[in-house]
């Protein structure tokens, strides 16, 4: 790819990744784009899986993804990306919600709402494990995820899977349980930022850049004092709700506060182990696509180790611009 | 000779109407070519080959989870809700166009409201669908219904109005009541446009069932076609898409064929 | 014999063109009455008047000494100048209507027995006017004369009570204008119907007619022709000849 | 009198059309206070005075972040999107419609297409659609023309084809070439059945337009819409839809009255 | 001087339907054509072959020599049978119509001064069919005899080689009537057009005429009327008298 001055990054509503649009609101984009030369555009993709294809399709140079989708959508679709931000994992921002039940056992043989093939999906399936069931236990009706807490008002829809901020709104609904959630399998559901492996390789200020701003930003959001509030306030804002519940959603969403902290969990044994387990289930469901032959087709490189098919690497996990940060030489 | 009195044949037609479609499939073909000439790997535009062998296994090859052979099962389902929404729609569009139509009482009691519902987007009051009517196969027609009836309502209405006055009036010297007004001079003049106007409502009517199937469904060509958009698997979106259009064509031209077969004297009109 | 129409005073404008103005007349049960008139005289609007198509804009008509509702029904049947036959039925069931209309008031249709019967009457009404053969035909494929004729038998299969006319013979060739000629003043006499009719051959008004009334402006402003309406300047009654025969009309 | 020749005058007919809107409020009134007395904290059916408050925020206090007044941006934006979208559909349709009603080799060459296109959802096609024109403007704008244009050429067509064969020969016969047919012939006898298609193709296109900002927007009523309904904040949603059908209901209007104003020989067909 | 139509041998068939069947004829450029003939003969069908609307199912029409072309052009005028103007436009702008064509190949519009020379020659025209009074005003709201003159005036305005009537005087009066017989008279003299006009009206047909066609069947059978056609049972060539007066067609 060619050395370029101007990028477009997409971004959607989600607890985890809102400091990106307010950095942008809040001129920090700015002031690390000029300090390296470039320009960075930061676009609202109102659907999530919009903003993942348009990535894929290369409308995008960069996007905000979880793990898994950023291996099932850009990366087996061919295109090499770099998860260059390491932001944050779920810690309870998932979680699968049933009426008129006891526990999680209840839901055998029922109907459960939820994105198909998303990160609910792997958490439903998580979730049976816990409780000794099998996805063909249950039969999944697939059900947008901006709809969602309206269907669970319906009385016919008795288990589902969400996240946040809708999750803590269907928490309300009388009678509904939360019957498992993320924080049961912390570190299994990453949210990124990816950017194409090639751009990136051409262009490595994007990287500089993208890491700059989003520490920075980080380092404001958690400060207790009024500028800190404020930011916060302005990202729920952003996210089409109020600081409270802002607040209680990033009670349940682990941040890697500091840069170091997210190069040592990215490097850290286990962190291949979990994605090895992400990558076997959407195997498992057929997320490769028809071509695949093998869990094993598309490579996954992380620090230290290859996942995969070495020949093949598709998914990189690059802590270099994350590491630049926590030394200080941005 | 004028351009305007030029009448191609029957055989010339159809080679003309064929051509622009064979353009548009081999431009697609060429873009793709191209674009897999670059990257092997491009899935925006899959070559024919990438289509047919996806098409191949959802057509021929059972699905190992239930069983089913995905296109057909897609297909049957998605058929009987829209033409269950249809036959609905049709059939209030008939009763309450003719209603609205022939009877100024009821145009001015419910006109107005038949206007704002179908001004409304249906797609915005979908939460209140959900509440009031669940999320199985009610929902789904009932989208269609929402969508596509006061359309068809208005439309229909708007023909019977246009009746010569001259006609109506004869009718009534002839002793007709409102009631045979309605049944033996309206209803029968209004039928081919109500054809029409369901032939106009097929392709809203996909619409409203591919949205439908988009929020909430576990079969159906919109369900699968809004999954696999997750993965931006257009080989199996594009030949999704000409199915339903050949589908669509397909009622559409049952529908044309109707019309010309059950009104001869509307022919010229 | 007491009117069976009754015209006060009445006045017929559109926006602030006046087509008709103080028109007073009587019409008694039973006469044939022929209008004469030039263009746009307002022959037509007069029909209208009497049809309960339109309302006067000032003065009224009485029915039967009673002021006349503004609607038509089955008791005034109507040929119009541009024929008005249902074009979704072919000649015959064009013609069955009115008998439908009256014999079936849920179904609108006959059945059976009843239809047959309908059907026989249908097919000597039609062979009236010559169009026997052509029972299966739709409005559209038909020649101008043959709809106006279609016309004719359908307003007369019902037998109303006041039968009016505009122009109905325009279209037609001489042999089946006598042919109609005679079928009309048979009907007239047979059921004793109240007959007005518009015609510009005025061999015809005076052959069929037992009044003959003339429609024109009495005052003509050439720089505002509009605002002058006009009215029924001659009103000629005649003795009726019992039959009409040979070229009376032409 | 027969029931169809009861005509209710003006004020009666204005009246009339009011009750069964009326009774709707009040039916839903009446809903909302049995659930708050239930629940008092209920979602689905707010109160009106919790949709006037959360409306006066929208209406009147600036959005801190942006400065902006968000309902009167949100309709801007949407605003400009869907006149663009109408503008450009409007004239297609003009230009086409006649071309393909009136001469028969375009229709031969084109019809066909028109009626396939007309019959693909566009929804499906959204992925594509979002590829080839970005995720700017320009995506938006091209749904509501590929939802209502080829509906809108459909209906243009087929009545420019109804005119009257001996309306053509006559002016034929007045030396009319085939583009003085299509001039003052054709168009200016089609121009009110393209305002008609128009008012038709209001509701789809706030359809398409709803649809396109719920996928890819930061602005706009849909976008509103879709970004609230993750919290189901129907006191948003509701005031949100009735403003929709209100500005959809006076675009009608004022395309209804253009047709009386600027066509009144039309007036009785 | 040569014939400017020729039929040799032409028939005219509706499905199993004949219409007209060998009909072989000559007409004279110049000629002043009437035809009579009973409602269905197949007037109105003949005049639509000259016209070139159809073309026949058998033999060939001839115009100077060569075979017709099935496509009407600015040579040949017609008044349809049912009154055919332009809806949307008023009298004025009706009759204009084929002057613009003619004036303005690309705008379809007259401007300025020769809008203005137009215009007075349009009203000269009304003015000639006593429409001159009731130019701004738009067909719907026209009698049916206005809008039959409002036809013939635009029909005359272009001075058309071959002019085309079809009963087009059917709804007019007497006094009417002879003021456009005076009219068509006078035009197809000093343009030396060739008329050809169906007409019911025997009288109106011979005064008009220099050639009297009468169109029929020459066989019938009753049972299966449609498998006989209509051809030119008499052809009666007349000394056309210098002008038009009095109650000729009466
Ligand atoms: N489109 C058509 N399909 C079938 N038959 C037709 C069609 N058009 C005309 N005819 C038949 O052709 C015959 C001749 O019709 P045409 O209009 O030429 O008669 P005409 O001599 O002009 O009669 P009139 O004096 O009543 O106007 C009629 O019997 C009519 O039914
Ligand atoms: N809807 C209308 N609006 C305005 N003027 C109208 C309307 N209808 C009829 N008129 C006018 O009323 C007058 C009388 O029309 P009417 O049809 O009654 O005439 P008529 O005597 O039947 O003429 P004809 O012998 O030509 O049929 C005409 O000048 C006509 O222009
Ligand atoms: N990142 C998640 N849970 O969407
Ligand atoms: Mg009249
Ligand atoms: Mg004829």
């Amino acid at each position: 790819a060619a050395q370029r001055t101007e990028f477009n990054i997409g971004w959607s509503i989600y607890a985890g990744w809102m400091p990106w649009p307010y950095a942008q609101q809040a001129g920090i984009v700015k002031k690390w784009a000029d300090k390296y030369g470039i320009k960075i555009n930061f676009v609202q993709v109102n659907d999530y899986v919009e903003s993942v294809n348009q990535y894929t399709a290369g409308k995008l140079d960069g996007v905000t993804v979880t793990n898994m989708d950023a291996l099932t959508i850009p990366a087996a679709g061919g295109k090499d990306s770099s998860a260059i931000v390491l932001g944050d994992y779920s810690d309870g921002n998932d979680g699968i919600m049933l009426k008129n039940a006891g526990s999680l056992a209840d839901i055998k043989g029922r109907n459960v709402n939820l994105v198909e093939f998303s990160v609910s999906h792997y958490l439903l399936a998580r979730g049976l494990e816990s409780v000794n069931l099998k996805l063909a236990d249950v039969k999944t009706v697939n059900t947008a995820d901006a709809d969602i807490v309206g269907a669970f008002t319906s009385p016919d829809v008795t288990a589902a899977v969400a996240w946040n901020p809708q999750l803590s709104e269907m928490k309300k609904q009388p009678g509904a349980l939360l019957a498992f959630d993320s924080s049961k399998i912390p570190g299994e559901i990453l949210d990124l930022m990816v950017v194409d492996s090639a751009t990136l390789k051409a262009n490595p200020a994007l990287g500089k850049a993208l890491a700059g701003i989003w520490y920075e930003t980080l380092s404001l959001m958690q400060r207790d004092d009024a500028q800190g509030k404020a930011a916060r306030t302005a990202m729920a804002k952003l996210a089409g709700t109020t600081l409270d519940t802002f607040d209680a959603q990033l009670a349940t969403t682990h941040l890697y506060q500091k840069p170091a902290a997210a190069v040592a969990a990215m490097s850290a044994p286990e962190f291949a182990t979990r994605m090895k387990r992400v990558r076997d289930f959407s195997y498992s469901q057929g997320l490769f696509g028809p071509g695949a032959t093998s869990a094993d087709a598309i490579g996954i490189a992380m620090p230290g180790t290859t996942l995969g098919n070495a020949a093949n690497v598709k998914l990189r996990f690059d802590p270099t611009f994350m590491q630049l940060a926590a030394d200080g030489k941005l | 000779m004028r351009l305007v009195n030029i009448r191609p044949g029957r055989a010339t037609s159809l080679v003309l109407g064929i051509l622009p479609v064979a353009a548009l499939v081999f431009v697609y073909v060429l873009a793709s070519a191209s674009r897999h000439a670059i990257n092997p790997g491009d899935r925006i535009l899959p070559t024919p080959a990438a289509m047919v062998s996806a098409m191949h296994t959802l057509m021929f090859v059972p699905d190992p989870m239930t069983g089913r052979l995905t296109l057909w099962a897609d297909t049957l389902a998605s058929l009987q809700r829209l033409c269950l929404g249809l036959a609905i729609s049709t059939l209030s569009a008939l009763i309450v166009g003719l209603a609205l139509g022939l009877v100024p009482l009821v145009r001015a009691l419910f006109g107005p409201l038949v206007t704002i519902i179908a001004l409304i987007p249906p797609i915005a009051l979908l939460p209140i669908l959900f509440i009031m009517f669940g999320l199985g196969e009610t929902a789904k027609v009932m989208l269609i219904i929402i969508g596509i009836l006061p359309v068809m309502i208005r439309d229909v209405a708007a023909h019977v109005e246009t009746l010569p006055t001259e006609q109506m009036l004869k009718a009534q010297t002839l002793g007709a009541s409102s009631w045979q007004l309605a049944i033996r001079v309206a209803l029968p003049q209004m039928m081919p446009r109500l054809i029409h106007a369901l032939r106009l409502a097929l392709g809203p009517a996909w619409v409203f069932l591919i949205s439908a199937e988009a929020i909430a469904a576990d079969i159906g060509l919109g369900y699968r076609i809004f999954l696999v958009r997750r993965y931006l698997a257009m080989d199996i979106i594009l030949p999704y898409v000409a199915w339903i259009a050949l589908l669509a064509i397909a009622l559409d031209w049952l529908l044309r064929l109707a019309n010309r077969r059950l009104f001869p004297w509307a022919g010229s009109s | 014999m007491t009117a069976l129409l009754s015209f006060r005073n009445v006045w017929v404008e559109y926006g602030d063109k006046i087509v008709l103005e103080r028109v007073g007349l009587d019409i008694d049960a039973g006469s044939f009455v022929s209008i004469v008139g030039p263009s746009g005289a307002g022959k037509s609007s007069f029909l209208r008047l009497v049809l309960g198509q339109e309302a006067p804009s000032r003065g009224e008509v009485l029915l039967d000494g009673q002021p006349m509702r503004a609607e038509c029904g089955p008791d005034r049947g109507i040929v119009f100048q541009r024929y008005s036959v249902l074009p979704h039925l072919d000649a015959r069931r064009n013609v069955l209507f009115g008998l439908e209309c009256a014999g079936a008031r849920v179904t609108g249709r006959l059945f059976g027995a009843a239809r047959r019967r309908a059907l026989e009457e249908v097919d000597a009404m039609l062979d009236a006017v010559g169009l026997l053969s052509a029972g299966g035909t739709y409005p559209a494929q038909m020649s101008g004369g043959m709809q106006q004729r279609l016309a004719i038998a359908q307003a007369l299969i019902t037998r109303p009570r006041i039968l009016l006319l505009d122009e109905p013979f325009g279209a037609l060739d001489p042999g089946i204008r006598k042919d109609m000629h005679a079928l009309i003043t048979r009907l007239w006499r047979e059921y004793s119907l109240t007959v007005i009719m518009v015609t510009h051959d005025i061999g015809e008004a005076f052959a069929l007619g037992t009044r003959v009334l003339t429609f024109d402006k009495r005052r003509h402003d050439p720089h505002a022709p509009h605002r002058y309406g006009a009215t029924a300047t001659y009103d000629i009654a005649l003795e009726r000849k019992t039959e009409v025969q040979g070229s009376d009309a032409e």
